[in-house]
C-alpha cells in the first residue's frame, strides 16, 4: 500500500485504530538515488486480530520530514531512530531522535546508496590510528 | 630451652593466661601462618569442589591436579602492578585492606583449637570475637568510599547494611548458647574455652540441647554467618553480575589479595565460633555414648587414619595419572605429596603427638565441614536481592532468634519456675 | 522536552558529547572538591564492559540509592553494517553473514534468510529439506534457550546451571558439526533447500538427544523452579502486560509469557510446521518467572517437534530446482519466522540483479530491548540484571 | 513426597533439592572437561577448518584448473588465483594462489564452488598464529598444510 507522505501519519493512525493493526513490526527505508522522491519509507504492520500483515509505503524526497509514529506505536521509537541513523530521514515529534547504532560523531548515513564506504574507512583509520587504511 | 618447652607442654592453660609472652608470640605466628595456609588450601578446595559440582575439573595444570595453583596465583597477585585510582582517597584506600585483614586475623586470638591451644582465653571471648569481626565492616566501607567509584560505593553500602542487620540475629543466637552454659553447671561464661568446657561438663553439644532450641539457634547462626561473611547466596556486596566486584572493584594485586585473605579468614573465624558454641569445639564426637578408654583410643587414631586416607587418595591419583612424558613431573609431585601426607599420618600415630594434636584435628575437621557448606551453597543457590536479604534478616531470623532466646531462658529455668509457680499456687 | 532534562540522566561525559564540546555543561555544577558522592542521584554506567550485560550493551542508569529512576541504552558497539554488506554481496554470498547476527541461534537466522529469498523466487524447499530444516532449527531453539537459561541463572547468582546447560548444548552442537561442519556459525541451509544430506545416524543422534534432554531439563527445574531465592528474584519482576508487549512490539517468549498465545509457527506456519503437533506455552503474569517457565516449556515442545519430524522424515531431493546464479525477479518481500528470541523478519528488495538491492533485518532482540526501560523503572539494580537476562538479547543481533 | 506447602517451606525442601543435585554431580566421572592439548576433541568429517589445495596423489600435480569459481564465490573475496596454460599438457595450471586466512569465515562456499574438488576445508583446526603475516597462505602452504604452530614463548 503506497500512500502520500502528507497523509501517511493519518493513514497509520487509522490503521491502528480502525483496522486493528496493533503491532508495528518494522519501520525501514529504501533509497533510490535516481528517483525524484528517493526514499521509500516502509511500515510493516501486523494485526493480531486478523492475523494479517500489511506494508505501508510512502515516498519522500530528501530532507522531507515525516511525522513520527511513536505516538501510535511506542516501538517506533528505536526503529525510527535507526532509520534516521542509516538514511538521515528525520521524524517530527520523535522524543529523542539521535543516532542509535553508529557513534554520535559519525559522518553521513551509511545505508544511502551514495554513501562512500571506503572514504569513511580511510578517514576513520587516518584520524583514529594515524595510518593509511589497509583496505 | 628444652626445659621451657617441656614446662609449657605440661602446663594446662593457654599461654595468654599463663602470661607466657614467648609462647603467645609463637602461637600468634603459628596461627597467622596456619590461617594463611588454610586460606591457600581453601582456595584450591573451593575451586576443585565447585568445579566438580559444575561437572568441570577445575585447575589441573599447575602442579598435580592443580595443587600449586593457589601458590601460582599468590605469586601472580604479588607481582602484579599495584594500581591506586587517580580519584581515590589514597590514605583510606591504602589502609582499608589492612583494616580488613587485621580484623580477620585478630579474631583468632581467642579461638580455642584445643584446651591449651589458643593464644589466650578471655572471659569475654565471644564478645571480643563479635566485636572485632564487626570492625571488618569499617574496612569495607573505607574501601568502597575511598575508591571514588560507583560500584564499590554501592557494594560497601550493601555490605554495611547487611552486616549490621545480620549481626543482631547472630547476637541472639549466641546469647542463647551462652545461656545454655549457665544452666546445669550454674556458671555462665563468655569465654570460648569455658563454653566448650561447659558442653563437656553437660555431656552434650549445644546443637542437641533442648532440641530443637539448640538446633534452631545454630541454624540461625549458620545462616547469619554466611551473610556476615558476604558469601553466596548473600554475596550482594560483591555480586559479580550486578556490581562487578563490589567494594573491591578498584583494587588489584596485593591489596586485592588482602581482601581475599580477609574474606576467607572471616569465614574461618565465624565457622570457629559456630563450632565452639554449638559443635563442641575441640571435643571429639559422641563423648557421652562412646565413652571408655577403648573408644578414646579409637577416636585418637582417627586423625592419623584420615591422613592415611588422603595419602591413599593421592597415591590413587598417581596410579591414574596419564602415562605420558608431559605428566612425569606432576606424577612425581603427587607421589611426594602423598608420601608427605602418609608421613604426617605416621607422626600422628605417636602417642605423645596423638594426644596433643587430636583436639586440633577435631576442631579443624568441624570447621572444614562448614567450609564445605560454604562452597556447596555457592554452587547451588542464586543470589538474594537486597530487599529480600533484609527481609530474611529482620523478619525471619530476628524474631526467630528472639523467640529462641526467650524459650531457652524459660526452659532453662523451668524447674525454678515450677517451684515459683507451685509456691504461688500454694 | 528540553535539552537539559533529556540529558539529565547521562553521565557528564556523555552529555558533553551529546551537546557538543564547548557548550556550557549544565551538569558540571560540581566544583573540584565535590564528587558524585555529594549528589542525591547516582548515574551508574553499566557496561559496555560489565559481567551481565551479555556482550557490549551499555545501560546508563539513574539511581536513587539502589532504586532505578530511569535507564537509557546505548547500543551499537557491535555494529558491523550487515545490511550494507548485503548490498554488496550476491544472494548466496550473503547467507553466511546472517549467521553472525544472532550467533547463539545461527540456524534460525539462516532459515529466515533462505526462506525470504525463496519467497522472492516464489518457490519452496522440498519436503525432506523442510523437515531437516525444522529439526535443526528446533535443536537450535533448544540450544539458544539453554544459553539463555545458563546466563540468566548466572546473572541471578546461580553459577551451576550454566555448566549443565552448556554440557547439554554441546550435544546439539555436535549434531550441527556432524551435519554441516560448523558448530556455531553453521551456514547450514542454502537458498532452495539444504546442501548437506543428513549424515548416517542423524536420526538416531536426534532421538538420543531428545531422550537424554528431558531428564536434564527436569534437573534444571529442580535447581531453580521451586527454589525460594529464584522465585523471589524472578516473580513480579519486570512485568509486561500484554497490551504493553504489543505496543512495544515485543515478540517471542516474552510476549507469550504475558499471556498472548501468538507464535509465528502457528499463526503463519512456514516450512512444514503445519504438519507437527505442538503447543504454545503461555504465561499469565508476564513477569520474569513466567518467562522462565515459558522458555523451559518451549524447550520441551521443541523436543516434541523434533521427535515428530525425525519419525516422519520423508525421502526425496533436498534442493529445489533453482538456477545456479540467483537472479530473482524485481520485487520486494517480507518474510518472518519465529526465532528463539521472537519474530525475525527479513525485508528484501530485489532489483533483478544478482545482488539484493536492500536487505532489512527485523531483529527481535533490538525491538525487545526497547522494553527494558519500561520493565525496570522503580525496580532495584539487581532487577535490571535479571531483566536484561530475561529479555534474552544477543548483542550481535541488536547491533547487527 | 506429600508434604504440605507450608511444611515444605519450613523444612527448606526446595533448597535441599537443589543441594542434592549439585552434591550428586561431584563424582569425578561426571566431569565433562576435555584437557585440550592432551585430549583432542573429535572432529567430524564435514568440519570446515583449514583450507587445503589437493594435488593428484599419483602425479603430484595440482587439481586446480584455475577456473576462478572459488574466488568468485568467496563472500570476502580473499582468494586470488592466477594461472596460465601449460603449453605441454594444454591444462591451465595455477601460478600463484593466495588465501587470506585472517579474513576467512569458513563458510565453505569456495569448496562448494570448486569444480574439481581441488579446494577443500579440512579437519585441521589449529590455525592460530602469532602474526597476521603468516595468515596469507600461498599455494605451497595450501597444498602441504601449514606447519603446526608451537604455542610457546
Amino acid at each position: 500500500m503506497v500512500v502520500d507522505s502528507a497523509i501517511c501519519y493519518e493513514v497509520l493512525r487509522r490503521m491502528r485504530e480502525d483496522e486493528q493493526f496493533d503491532y508495528c513490526v518494522d519501520i525501514t527505508a529504501v533509497h533510490y538515488p535516481k528517483r525524484e522522491q528517493p526514499f521509500d519509507v516502509v511500515y510493516i504492520l501486523y494485526s493480531f486480530h486478523d492475523n494479517e500483515r500489511v506494508r505501508v509505503k510512502t515516498l519522500i524526497t530528501d530532507g522531507e520530514r515525516l511525522r513520527s509514529a511513536v505516538s501510535i506505536w511506542p516501538t517506533a521509537n528505536w526503529l525510527e531512530r535507526e532509520v534516521f541513523d542509516m538514511f538521515g530521514i528525520e521524524f517530527d515529534g520523535h522524543p529523542d531522535l539521535k543516532r542509535i547504532l553508529l557513534p554520535d560523531g559519525w559522518k553521513g548515513h551509511p545505508l544511502r546508496k551514495d554513501y562512500p564506504i571506503l572514504q569513511q574507512d580511510k578517514d576513520w583509520v587516518q584520524i583514529n590510528l594515524g595510518i593509511e587504511s589497509g583496505q | 630451652m628444652l626445659h621451657a618447652i617441656k614446662a609449657y607442654l605440661s602446663s594446662n592453660v593457654t599461654p595468654g593466661e599463663a602470661g607466657d609472652y614467648l609462647w603467645a608470640t609463637i602461637y600468634i605466628l603459628l596461627v597467622v601462618i596456619g590461617i594463611s595456609l588454610a586460606v591457600l588450601a581453601m582456595n584450591w578446595l573451593e575451586r576443585k569442589i565447585l568445579a566438580h559440582m559444575q561437572i568441570r575439573l577445575g585447575p589441573m595444570r599447575v602442579g598435580p591436579h592443580g595443587l600449586l595453583q593457589p601458590v601460582a596465583d599468590a605469586v601472580k597477585l604479588l607481582t602484579k602492578e599495584d594500581i591506586i585510582p587517580d580519584g581515590a582517597d589514597k590514605l583510606v584506600f591504602w589502609s582499608a585492606p589492612v583494616v580488613v585483614t587485621m580484623t580477620a586475623f585478630t579474631t583468632f586470638l581467642v579461638v580455642p583449637f584445643g584446651r591449651t591451644h589458643a593464644v589466650t582465653d578471655m572471659n569475654i571471648g565471644v564478645l571480643f570475637m563479635l566485636g572485632i569481626s564487626s570492625l571488618g565492616v569499617l574496612g569495607i566501607i573505607m574501601a568502597g568510599w575511598s575508591s571514588n567509584s560507583h560500584y564499590p560505593l554501592l557494594g560497601s553500602l550493601r555490605s554495611s547494611a547487611q552486616m549490621v542487620s545480620y549481626e543482631i540475629a547472630m547476637g541472639f543466637a549466641i546469647v542463647s548458647a551462652v545461656l545454655m552454659t549457665s544452666l546445669q553447671t550454674g556458671t555462665g561464661t563468655l569465654s570460648m574455652i569455658g563454653i566448650v568446657e561447659a558442653q563437656n561438663a553437660q555431656q552434650t553439644w549445644f546443637i542437641f540441647k533442648y532440641f530443637p532450641l539448640g538446633f534452631l539457634a545454630f541454624a540461625i547462626f549458620a545462616i547469619a554467618m554466611v551473610a556476615e561473611t558476604n558469601r553466596a547466596p548473600f554475596d550482594l556486596p560483591e555480586a559479580e553480575s550486578e556490581l562487578v566486584a563490589g567494594f573491591h572493584t578498584e583494587y588489584s594485586g596485593f591489596r586485592w589479595s588482602l581482601f581475599f585473605l580477609a574474606e576467607y579468614g572471616a569465614m574461618l573465624a565465624v565457622s570457629s565460633i559456630a563450632v565452639t558454641l554449638w559443635l563442641g569445639g575441640w571435643l571429639r564426637p559422641f563423648p557421652n555414648w562412646l565413652s571408655g578408654a577403648l573408644w578414646d583410643l579409637a577416636f585418637s587414631l582417627v586423625p592419623a587414619l584420615s591422613f592415611f586416607v588422603l595419602a591413599g587418595l593421592s597415591l590413587l591419583g598417581v596410579v591414574r595419572m596419564p602415562k605420558i612424558p608431559q605428566f612425569r613431573a606432576q606424577t612425581a609431585g603427587l607421589l611426594m605429596f602423598g608420601l608427605l601426607l602418609g608421613f604426617i599420618g605416621l607422626t600422628l600415630l605417636v602417642p605423645a603427638v596423638r594426644v596433643r594434636v587430636q583436639d586440633i584435628f577435631w576442631f579443624v575437621a568441624k570447621v572444614a565441614f562448614f567450609m564445605y557448606l560454604y562452597i556447596w551453597y555457592r554452587g547451588t543457590f542464586p543470589r538474594y536481592r537486597f530487599d529480600q536479604l533484609m527481609k530474611v534478616g529482620w523478619k525471619v531470623l530476628l524474631p526467630l532468634g528472639l523467640g529462641v532466646v526467650i524459650v531457652t531462658a524459660v526452659v532453662g529455668v523451668r524447674q525454678e519456675l515450677w517451684g515459683v509457680l507451685a509456691g504461688v499456687s500454694r | 522536552m528540553n535539552d537539559s532534562t533529556r540529558t539529565a540522566y547521562l553521565s557528564p561525559q556523555t552529555a558533553q558529547t551529546r551537546r557538543g564540546a564547548g557548550a556550557p555543561d549544565l551538569l558540571d555544577l560540581d566544583t573540584k572538591d565535590q564528587t558524585f558522592l555529594d549528589a542525591t542521584e547516582l548515574v551508574l554506567n553499566m557496561g559496555p564492559q560489565h559481567p551481565s550485560t551479555h556482550g557490549v550493551l551499555r545501560v546508563i542508569l539513574k539511581l536513587d540509592g539502589e532504586k532505578v529512576l530511569g535507564t537509557e541504552c546505548v547500543i551499537g558497539y557491535l555494529h558491523r553494517g550487515v545490511e550494507k554488506i548485503a548490498e554488496n554481496r550476491t544472494y548466496t554470498m550473503f547467507n553466511p553473514y546472517v549467521d553472525r547476527m544472532d550467533y547463539v541461534a545461527a540456524v534460525s537466522n539462516g532459515l529466515g534468510y533462505c526462506e525470504a529469498v525463496e519467497k522472492l523466487f516464489a518457490t519452496e524447499a522440498p519436503q525432506r529439506a523442510q523437515y531437516i530444516r525444522v529439526i535443526l532449527t528446533e535443536l537450535c531453539r533448544i540450544a539458544s534457550h539453554q544459553v539463555w537459561l545458563g546466563t540468566h541463572a548466572l546473572d541471578i547468582g546461580a553459577l551451576t546451571p550454566l555448566f549443565y546447560c552448556f554440557r547439554d548444548r554441546e550435544e546439539i552442537l555436535k549434531i550441527f558439526e556432524k551435519y554441516c561442519g560448523a558448530r556455531l556459525t553453521t551456514h547450514a541451509f542454502r537458498i532452495g533447500g539444504c546442501i548437506y544430506e543428513a549424515y548416517d545416524g542423524f536420526e538416531q543422534d536426534c532421538k538420543n538427544f531428545c531422550d537424554a534432554f528431558l531428564p536434564k531439563s527436569d534437573e534444571y527445574e529442580e535447581l531453580l523452579t521451586t527454589n525460594r531465592i529464584w522465585v523471589g528474584r524472578t516473580k513480579g519482576i519486570g512485568i509486561l502486560k500484554p497490551e504493553d508487549c504489543i505496543a512495544l512490539g515485543v515478540t517471542g517468549p516474552v510476549l507469550r509469557a504475558s499471556g498472548v498465545k501468538w507464535d509465528l509457527r502457528k499463526a503463519q506456519p512456514y516450512e512444514s510446521y503445519k504438519a507437527f503437533d505442538f503447543e504454545i506455552p503461555t504465561g499469565v503474569n508476564g513477569d520474569t518467572y513466567d518467562r522462565y517457565l515459558v522458555r523451559i516449556q518451549e524447550m520441551r515442545q521443541s523436543v516434541r517437534i523434533i521427535r515428530q519430524a525425525v519419525d516422519g522424515l520423508p525421502s526425496g531431493p533436498i534442493v529445489a530446482k533453482i538456477p545456479k546464479v540467483l537472479k530473482p525477479p524485481v520485487g520486494e518481500v517480507y518474510h518472518s519466522i519465529e526465532a528463539p528470541k521472537g519474530e525475525l523478519g527479513y525485508f528484501i528488495v530485489s532489483d533483478g540483479s544478482t545482488q539484493p538491492y536492500r536487505v532489512r533485518v527485523r531483529p527481535p532482540s533490538f525491538v525487545n530491548l526497547q522494553a527494558l526501560d519500561k520493565m525496570v523503572r522503580g525496580m532495584l539494580v539487581a532487577d535490571v540484571v535479571a531483566v536484561i537476562g530475561t529479555l534474552d538479547i544477543v548483542l550481535g543481533e541488536v547491533d547487527r | 513426597m506429600s508434604l504440605s506447602p507450608v511444611l515444605r517451606k519450613v523444612f527448606l525442601v526446595d533448597l535441599v533439592k537443589g543441594l542434592k543435585v549439585t552434591f550428586n554431580y561431584q563424582k569425578p566421572s561426571e566431569a565433562v572437561t576435555e584437557q585440550y592439548p592432551l585430549e583432542r576433541p573429535v572432529i567430524y568429517e564435514r568440519y570446515r577448518g583449514q583450507p587445503r589445495l589437493n594435488v593428484n596423489p599419483d602425479t603430484g600435480e595440482s587439481l586446480c584448473i584455475v577456473c576462478n569459481l572459488c574466488a568468485l564465490a568467496c563472500p570476502e573475496q580473499l582468494i586470488v588465483v592466477k594461472g596460465e596454460r601449460n603449453p605441454v599438457t594444454r591444462r591451465k595450471e595455477p601460478v600463484s594462489w593466495t588465501y587470506d586466512l585472517s579474513r576467512c569465515m569458513f563458510c565453505g562456499l569456495c569448496a562448494e564452488a570448486c569444480s574439481t574438488d581441488a579446494l577443500e576445508l579440512t579437519q585441521d583446526y589449529e590455525m592460530a598464529l602469532y602474526s597476521r603475516e603468516g595468515m596469507v597462505l600461498d599455494q605451497a602452504a595450501l597444498e602441504h598444510g601449514h606447519e603446526p604452530v608451537r604455542y610457546a614463548k
